[in-house]
């Protein structure tokens, strides 16, 4: 105990400014929107302009789509030239809409036929996190494990690799990468007990280049002599099985659900993998590696670089799944090249991305189920009373299972040298119990009620200075945050409510500038676009749904607390403040 | 049919009978022989008091007839203080033995164990130096002689009580609790024990097979149980194998190396290299596995084992790969 | 007098039929459709739902397997999550003990594995009639009130019954007794 | 016109009037409303006895199905309910009641009263235990019964682990035991403490009444916990508390810590009334005053106080600290000090006096040799390490039978022999009292004694079958041979009641020669137990009397119920005071509580509604009559 309470002094006693400016993010930004974090650094931030703090109170609908899918609609839509694509959630329709026309009517739609069984393996509504386009093709993953290329000019089919099996509890939910010709897709299904993977396809033909698993040996890890971790806990041969009961790894979770980044000056792409299975943690003594983590692997082989564990035998489904923003960042006077991430344990690291040094690690909200990262180590410090047991009710642990923030991605503005995080403020009482393993059934065993925590409100909008390590302002949200940011250079910040408000926030001051409030909830990401017309424009996907939205999507019975994994205690209010059904909005200045 | 079924039960824990395996007497542990001692003490002490009191009975009972408490007052106080320094005595005495019991888990590096007790089997968990090396079992324990062992006791359900009468005293297993108890095995034998806290309807039914073994005899076990299940090698235990991992079997049972990985019954992996079925209900055999699986519910009525209602040509070739499982 | 009728009401309600009863080889009959063209109903009830749903150690059974076979991962303790709410009046498949069973042993299209030689009959019907306490839908006096993990709902010995409301009418409405 | 015993009102004349007044209406409603305590007594020593043999048949099912290993007679279910009902029943609605109902019998003859304190009280409390114990049975014959052990631990016990409704209809009927077993007390102490008679000082009491007093307050202590546990339970099963969930920060040793405070002192409510027993037999066949009176007293309160402090001894094997667990190793063998000392009095009162055998003696002479093996093995297993070997094994099935069966079950025997004298007029055999008392006694040691051993060759309690070949099988079939003659045994004993009740050889009012005053009045007493209010001298006022008339008290009205109050301690007479007269409304209250008891297995708001027949009821039950002519002052003669 002593030792871990003067570990947390000197994690925090370190939070000193670490830098004073940003440089600027690698992209070069031609109006274009074609993946889902605008770029490979993953900033979601938009060079345009047109919009900036004094008009965008002007800011009128210009067009609006149905997708006529009544689930969570989480994705981000892509603009390609003068074509615009959604992916839906299930059944993971694509619809492409032409820009150049009055009121973009749909040109084309590609319907991948997908099995209606992966509805039943999908944990947290059939959602779909977005397409990615390259080279004239679209690529995006289907929920019944699909990986398909269609031609973005006609929407035919290119091609389709099935990669993963609904019996086994494996569906994919996340947005492909495509970098050096090759698709980087991942499976989701940790609370199924599927074992996670991260696989490189070959951009023309669909096969499999390589593919590493998230547990087990190194050689299906990829790891290999270039694995070079920072710290000592994560060196050692096939830690994937020893940190493991004998074939706990086999179903051990570890799914790369999330968001990738890319820097294509070190060639390597950075992911993180999510929690491990099942949730009830005594079931899996051990680190559980490589789960609830960040890897950086080598592009072109699959072969691991580093390797860091945000949460070491992680207690509270904290998937380390979350995007990583990379920036170069003047850390005492020299620039380094790090990568920033807003965890799910409630920490905010600033990485350094060549080497996987932590070089800072701050709470960035309400936070009780940690004392701190031990900087030496690397190590969480998890909070003895909030350890989880089998057979015990823990109360009050924040934050919540669906972490400090969940997958709802941040957006980066070199402008203001501020990142804006859309998250949570929940805390949950959380009952482990025995789970019993049966393939393609849910492997959680826990019993989990969330609620609001500290303040009341469910979510908060946080502008994090990563250099001063505080945050700058923050805007309490009072339902749970789960749409993506976006900021231009406009010095403007999006995001979305899920009681459908959509807001224009001061990018300096978190001044409410502009609001519309759409037809349903909020969960997506929003993006901002040059349209055919020269104009700067803003598009969002409304659609509630997602794990904080499953009350509505799938009409549960919120008089059961532990409904949608104990989201639904939380969401209790939800089914009176919205309704399901998809549409895109897209505004410009009149 | 019950008898010759249930005495093979004990022939299958021992070749000289089954008197013993779950008894206090023949000591086998460090607990039981420190038992034995103050038993001893308390037997003496007790016995002796009970001859004074059956002789003074027995002397009023022939006196009858006189008269007079001539002495009486003196010998009451007498009496007042002999039993009082007595029981000092005896609480004394078990005091110093519950010490010194309460520190044979020190003596020497310990084997660690995970029990967890369920209606109505015992899941038992070897904790390794790493979480890797763990071994899991059902309702048989092996111990290494002369070195402690560290017994974690849980409970899945309600309350149990661990006990295997040649080793240790009980200790209960508490739901919501974590309780411990150390053994010092001192003699090579198999045990049984026995759950000691009423259970519910098959509480007679959920005993524990300790087998008490050299350590170098230890070790190889541990490594032979550390290994995945064998596969099977005949069309038939293939069939067996595939029933099993994709039936009913495969929604509670676990086999290392197979895609049945279910934990709510006792791991199968190397079932056919324990002495018993059903916790201690039927000696492992052929036949014994014939009849629990056959007709789980006339064996041992109540328990969470389903009656399936194999075919005949199922049911052979599921105990034909059960009983490769070594 | 009326005490004694109380109880004598109580007999099959606890008796504990370890092997259960198994299914003839047609397994369940019941429709899950609730449209019959030229008119018609589902049909008479299993008689075989009476016996589960109105004995408290099939349900208790049923309580477990709940848990152990990961029912309670995709249904909550009858919100739903993967799966639908089954503590509501709604019932896409009908909420009638054989309907029930049948969803089980069948699966469904969008979602619900089929049970089919996972889970015997009797482990089945023993589901659905604790499924059916989530919804307060089995007699008061064979449901339990909690179960020893997580406090979640409102005890089923007290919570007022929803009957299926779009099941077919020949559907059982309001507690068995 | 008021009239009152005295001078001028004596004999055949005051014998009418008294007749007049303390007699119930004839008829069913008159028998249903009676306060007599002798009558109330009778039935529930009668229904005491009937459950003795119910539960001792289930007794010989169990032994008959573990005569042999692997037994297929009855089912693990039918076996669980069987020994639970048997322990149930046996502790709580024969063990305990038994000695309320001899105390209610005597109590107030053995201290001179005309009646017992709160008499329609202990009516009311008569049909709660009859009410308890036929919902009991009822629930068993429809196989509602419960089958979690009469110790009931949650979480077997819990809504999870007991489906339907086997544990709430145990959980009741404690409460119905409860509640009786309160008022009984309530009764019992008032009528000790303000009904003696004259002169009868503290230090003058029997032994008897000084073991019921005791008795009386450890009732009223523990039985509270246990009531509240039962209740925990009751509201954990019906509205989802969570008072014994681990999950939810309820605790299953909370049960245990509960059970046991209850269940620790419930031993000695059952031992220390039968000491009382002992005491009085011993007493008059040694025809001597109890050696040793004030120890005998002391060690009874003694034994009240520490039987509070010894709970944890039967959870040794919980885990709780080790410290705590010697502590209370300690305090339980503290207990024995108090036993030693009586069970020393006893044989130096024998030894001193002038003993006689008769019947009675005998079941003394058997308790003595039993009760102290029971008590020894009970030292041996309050070491903590004995008696983690020991615990729920047949070794403590065999201790406790030694001291339930060899400490109470022998007295109560002896005593109803004792006594039958006084409450039927007539002897029981002294043939067949002897033929009983040997073939209990060598069979009651041929069941149990074999039980130490198959413990310390480790059987454990509680097992429906066991294996074959493990030693157990000899010393098991053995075990079932001395349970039938136990229930030959039996049945001769209640042959010789039913025969004696009829034929018996008529008594007068002291056929042993006793020296209490329950043998001062005719036998049986009539239905005011004394012409005049006795005035006692010393502890002995009947052989202070030798055989002459008692000095008496009178003054008493005899045209109304009315009784002497006297002081606490001194016993002066202070005031008259009226006695309730016969009453349907105990009756009709106790069906009332019966119907909300059971309603509340099934819906809470049973508490609620039912609650309203029980208001009436008891409104109904004090309304007050009339009151009493002002200005009256006793009259002392």
């Amino acid at each position: 105990m002593r030792w871990q309470m003067r570990a947390f002094v000197l994690a925090v006693s370190a939070a000193v400014p670490i830098a004073q400016a940003c440089a600027q993010p690698n992209a070069n930004d031609d109006g274009q929107w074609t993946m889902p974090a605008h770029d490979y650094a993953s900033t979601r931030f938009s060079r345009l302009d047109q919009i900036n703090r004094d008009n965008v109170g002007r800011l009128k609908l210009s067009f609006t789509f149905s997708t006529g899918i009544v689930k969570g609609h989480e994705a981000a839509p892509l603009v390609v030239g003068s074509t615009m694509y959604i992916v839906t959630p299930y059944p993971n329709y694509i619809y492409a809409l032409d820009l150049s026309q009055d009121g973009a009517p749909l040109k084309w739609k590609y319907d991948p036929k997908v099995a209606a069984a992966a509805q039943g393996v999908a944990c947290c509504d059939v959602v779909n996190r977005g397409a990615f386009y390259s080279n004239g093709k679209l690529f995006f993953n289907t929920l019944d494990n699909q990986t398909i290329a269609v031609d973005a000019a006609t929407g035919a089919e290119v091609w389709r690799t099935k990669l993963d099996d609904i019996n086994k509890g494996a569906t994919m939910t996340m947005a492909p990468l495509v970098a050096d010709g090759k698709v980087l897709v991942g499976s989701s299904g940790g609370e199924m007990g599927v074992r996670g993977w991260l696989a490189a396809l070959d951009e023309g033909s669909g096969k499999i280049a390589w593919r590493a698993y998230s547990t087990g040996p190194d050689k299906d890890v990829l790891i290999g002599p270039s694995f070079k971790p920072f710290y000592a806990t994560d060196r050692g041969t096939d830690l994937g099985v020893k940190t493991w009961p004998p074939e706990a790894w086999k179903i051990g979770g570890g799914n790369v659900w999330g968001w990738i980044s890319y820097d294509p000056d070190l060639k390597l792409v950075y992911y993180g993998t999510g929690n491990p299975g099942p949730w009830n943690p005594d079931q899996r003594p051990g680190d559980n590696k490589w789960t609830t983590g960040i890897f950086a692997r080598d592009v072109t082989t699959g072969q691991a670089r580093w390797y860091y564990q945000f949460s070491p035998h992680d207690l509270f489904d904290h998937d380390g799944i979350n995007e990583q923003i990379l920036i170069t960042m003047k850390i005492n006077g020299k620039p380094r090249k790090v990568l920033l991430r807003a965890e799910r344990n409630g920490f905010f690291y600033v990485m350094d991305r060549v080497t996987g040094q932590v070089i800072a690690a701050d709470p960035y909200g309400n936070l009780n189920a940690a004392l701190g990262v031990d900087l030496k180590t690397g190590r969480l410090i998890p909070n003895p009373d909030k350890e989880t047991k089998q057979g015990k009710v823990v109360r009050g642990i924040c934050p919540a299972s669906p972490g400090m923030k969940d997958w709802n991605p941040m957006a980066f503005s070199p402008r203001t040298g501020l990142v804006y995080i859309p998250h949570l403020n929940l805390c949950m009482d959380y009952g482990a119990m025995e789970a019993n393993y049966i393939a393609g059934t849910p492997y959680v065993g826990a019993d989990v009620k969330m609620y609001a925590g500290p303040g009341g409100n469910r979510g908060v909008f946080t502008a994090w200075d990563p250099g001063a390590r505080k945050a700058r302002w923050e805007i309490k949200e009072d339902l749970p945050l789960w749409s993506g940011a976006l900021v231009t250079a406009g010095d403007v910040v999006f995001y979305g409510t899920m009681d459908g408000w959509f807001k224009a926030l001061d990018a300096v001051s978190g001044k409410l500038l502009w609001q519309f409030k759409a037809g349903s909830g909020i969960i997506g990401q929003p993006i901002s676009y040059r349209a055919p017309d020269g104009k700067q424009h803003i598009a969002v996907l409304a659609g509630v749904g997602g794990w904080a939205g499953a009350v509505v999507a799938g009409g549960l019975d919120p008089r059961d607390p532990t409904a949608a994994l104990g989201f639904a205690a939380a969401t209790q209010d939800l089914p009176g403040k919205t309704t399901g059904g998809g549409m895109l909005y897209d505004f410009v200045l009149p | 049919m019950t008898r010759a079924r249930l005495s093979a039960v004990c022939v299958g824990l021992s070749t000289s009978g089954c008197a013993g395996v779950q008894s206090i007497a023949p000591s086998a542990g460090a607990h039981t022989s420190a038992f034995n001692s103050l038993f001893v003490v308390f037997l003496v002490v007790c016995g002796f008091f009970y001859l004074l009191v059956i002789g003074f009975l027995g002397a009023a009972i022939l006196r009858r007839r006189r008269q007079g408490e001539d002495g009486v007052p003196a010998l009451f106080r007498v009496w007042v203080g002999l039993v009082s320094l007595s029981l000092v005595g005896l609480a004394l005495a078990s005091w110093l033995t519950d010490r010194a019991m309460a520190s044979y888990g020190d003596k020497g590096p310990p084997v660690r164990i995970r029990l967890t007790a369920n209606q109505w089997w015992w899941d038992v968990e070897y904790l390794g130096a790493n979480p890797s090396e763990a071994v899991r079992t059902a309702n048989e324990v092996h111990l290494p002689i002369g070195r402690p062992t560290l017994i974690e006791l849980q409970s899945n359900d309600v309350i149990h009580s661990f006990w295997v009468p040649n080793l240790a005293g009980k200790q209960d297993l508490i739901p919501g609790r974590t309780e411990d108890i150390a053994l010092l095995p001192r003699k090579i034998g198999v045990f049984r024990g026995q759950c000691a806290e009423f259970c519910g309807a098959q509480h007679a039914h959920m005993a524990l097979t300790v087998v008490v073994e050299p350590e170098a005899q230890f070790r190889s076990w541990w490594r032979q149980q550390q290994a995945e299940a064998p596969a099977p090698r005949t069309p038939e235990q293939l069939a067996g194998m595939t029933y099993v991992t994709t039936r009913e079997c495969a929604t509670c049972h676990a086999i290392a190396g197979t895609t049945a990985s279910a934990s709510v019954a006792p791991d199968l992996t190397h079932i056919a290299s324990r002495k018993t079925i059903a916790a201690g209900t039927l000696p492992m055999s052929r036949g014994g596995l014939y009849a629990w699986i056959a007709d789980p519910q006339g064996v041992k009525p109540g328990a969470h084992m389903p009656y399936i209602g194999l075919e005949a040509r199922q049911l052979d070739a599921v105990v034909a790969y059960l009983e490769t499982l070594k | 007098m009326a005490v004694a009728l109380v109880l004598l009401s109580a007999c099959d309600r606890e008796a504990r039929e370890v092997r259960g009863k198994p299914l003839p080889e047609t397994a369940v009959a019941a429709q899950t459709s609730q449209l019959f063209p030229a008119g018609g109903t589902a049909g008479p009830i299993d008689p075989r739902a009476k016996m589960y749903e109105g004995n408290a150690y099939h349900i208790a059974e049923g309580g477990r397997l709940y848990r152990q076979m990961n029912c309670v991962g995709c249904h909550a303790n009858g919100g739903g999550g993967m799966g639908p709410a089954l503590m509501d009046d709604q019932w896409r498949y009908g909420g009638r003990m054989d309907q029930i069973v049948a969803s089980i042993d069948q699966g469904r299209p969008n979602g619900m594995p089929s049970w089919r030689g996972k889970l015997t009959p009797t482990q089945m019907w023993q589901l659905a009639a604790y499924v059916r306490t989530l919804s307060a839908n089995v007699a008061k006096d064979v449901a339990p009130s909690r179960s020893d993990t997580m406090s979640a709902t409102y005890p089923p010995t007290l919570a007022k019954p929803k009957p299926p409301t779009d099941s077919d009418p020949a559907a059982v409405k309001g507690p068995a007794r | 016109m008021i009239a009152r015993d005295g001078p001028e009102l004596q004999g055949a004349e005051l014998h009418d009037r008294l007749t007049r007044t303390w007699s119930r209406k004839p008829g069913l409603i008159g028998w249903l409303s009676t306060v007599d305590h002798k009558e109330v007594g009778r039935r529930y020593i009668v229904t005491a006895f009937v459950f003795f043999v119910l539960a001792g048949v289930l007794a010989l099912i169990m032994r008959t199905q573990l005569a042999r290993p692997e037994s297929g007679l009855i089912t693990a279910d039918r076996y669980n309910q069987i020994f639970t009902m048997h322990g149930s029943t046996m502790m709580f609605l024969f063990a305990v009641p038994v000695m309320d109902a001899v105390a209610i019998y005597l109590i107030p003859l053995m201290v001179g009263a005309r009646n017992i304190a709160f008499p329609r009280l202990h009516a009311f409390s008569y049909y709660m235990y009859l009410g308890g114990g036929l919902m009991l049975w009822i629930a068993f014959a429809l196989n509602i019964g419960p089958d979690i052990g009469w110790f009931a631990y949650t979480p077997l016990s819990g809504p999870e682990y007991d489906p339907g409704k086997r544990a709430d209809m145990w959980a009741q009927m404690i409460t119905f035991t409860e509640v009786a077993a309160l008022a009984v007390s309530a009764s019992i102490i008032g009528t000790i403490f303000k009904q003696r008679a004259p002169g009868m000082r503290l230090d003058r009491m029997p032994l008897f009444v000084w073991a019921m007093l005791v008795v009386s307050f450890m009732v009223i202590f523990a039985m509270p916990a246990i009531a509240l546990a039962s209740g925990f339970l009751i509201s954990d099963r019906l509205v989802g508390t969570q008072f014994f969930n681990p999950a939810e920060g309820g605790d299953p040793i909370l049960w245990q810590h509960m059970f046991w405070f209850f269940g620790h002192p419930e031993v000695y409510i059952i031992f220390l009334p039968a000491t009382g027993f002992v005491s009085q037999i011993t007493e008059t066949f040694s025809g001597r005053s109890v050696f040793g009176y004030p120890y005998m007293v002391l060690a009874l309160v003694a034994t009240g106080l520490l039987a509070f402090g010894l709970w944890v001894h039967h959870m040794f094997a919980t885990g709780l600290p080790r410290m705590g667990y010697a502590f209370y190793t300690a305090a339980s063998m503290t207990v024995a000090i108090p036993s030693g000392v009586q069970i020393f009095c006893w044989i130096a009162t024998i030894w001193s006096g002038r003993p006689r055998f008769g019947v009675p003696m005998l079941y003394v002479i058997g308790f003595i040799i039993t009760f102290v093996i029971g008590g020894l093995s009970g030292v041996m297993v309050a070491s903590v390490p004995l008696d983690l070997q020991m615990h729920d094994t047949y070794f403590v099935v065999a201790h406790f039978h030694y001291v339930l069966i060899g400490g109470a079950v022998f007295p109560l025997l002896g005593v109803v022999t004792y006594w039958f004298p006084k409450i039927t007029g007539r002897m029981m055999s002294e043939r067949l009292g002897r033929w009983a008392f040997g073939i209990v006694f060598a069979s009651f040691h041929l069941t149990f004694m074999p039980m130490h051993w198959t413990g310390l060759m480790g059987m454990p309690r509680r097992v429906y079958t066991y294996p074959a070949g493990m030693g157990w099988d000899a010393l098991n079939f053995v075990s079932t041979i001395g349970a039938f003659g136990i229930a030959i045994a039996v049945i001769l004993f209640l042959v010789n009641v039913f025969t004696s009740y009829w034929k018996g050889e008529l008594a007068g009012p002291n056929p042993w020669g006793g020296t209490s005053l329950e043998w001062a009045t005719t036998s049986p007493p009539p239905p005011y137990n004394f012409a005049h209010v006795p005035v006692v001298e010393s502890r002995t006022p009947l052989w202070d009397a030798d055989g002459g008339p008692l000095p008496v008290m009178t003054g008493l009205r005899v045209d109304e119920r009315e009784t002497l109050l006297t002081t606490l301690i001194d016993a002066e007479p202070d005031v008259r005071e009226a006695s309730a007269e016969p009453s349907i409304w105990p009756l009709l209250a106790a069906i009332a509580t019966s119907i909300l008891f059971v309603g509340s297995v099934f819906t809470p708001w049973a508490v609620v509604w039912g609650a309203i027949p029980v208001a009436i009821a008891l409104t109904a039950w004090f309304w007050p009559k009339r009151s009493r002519e002002p200005g009256e002052e006793p009259v002392i003669a």
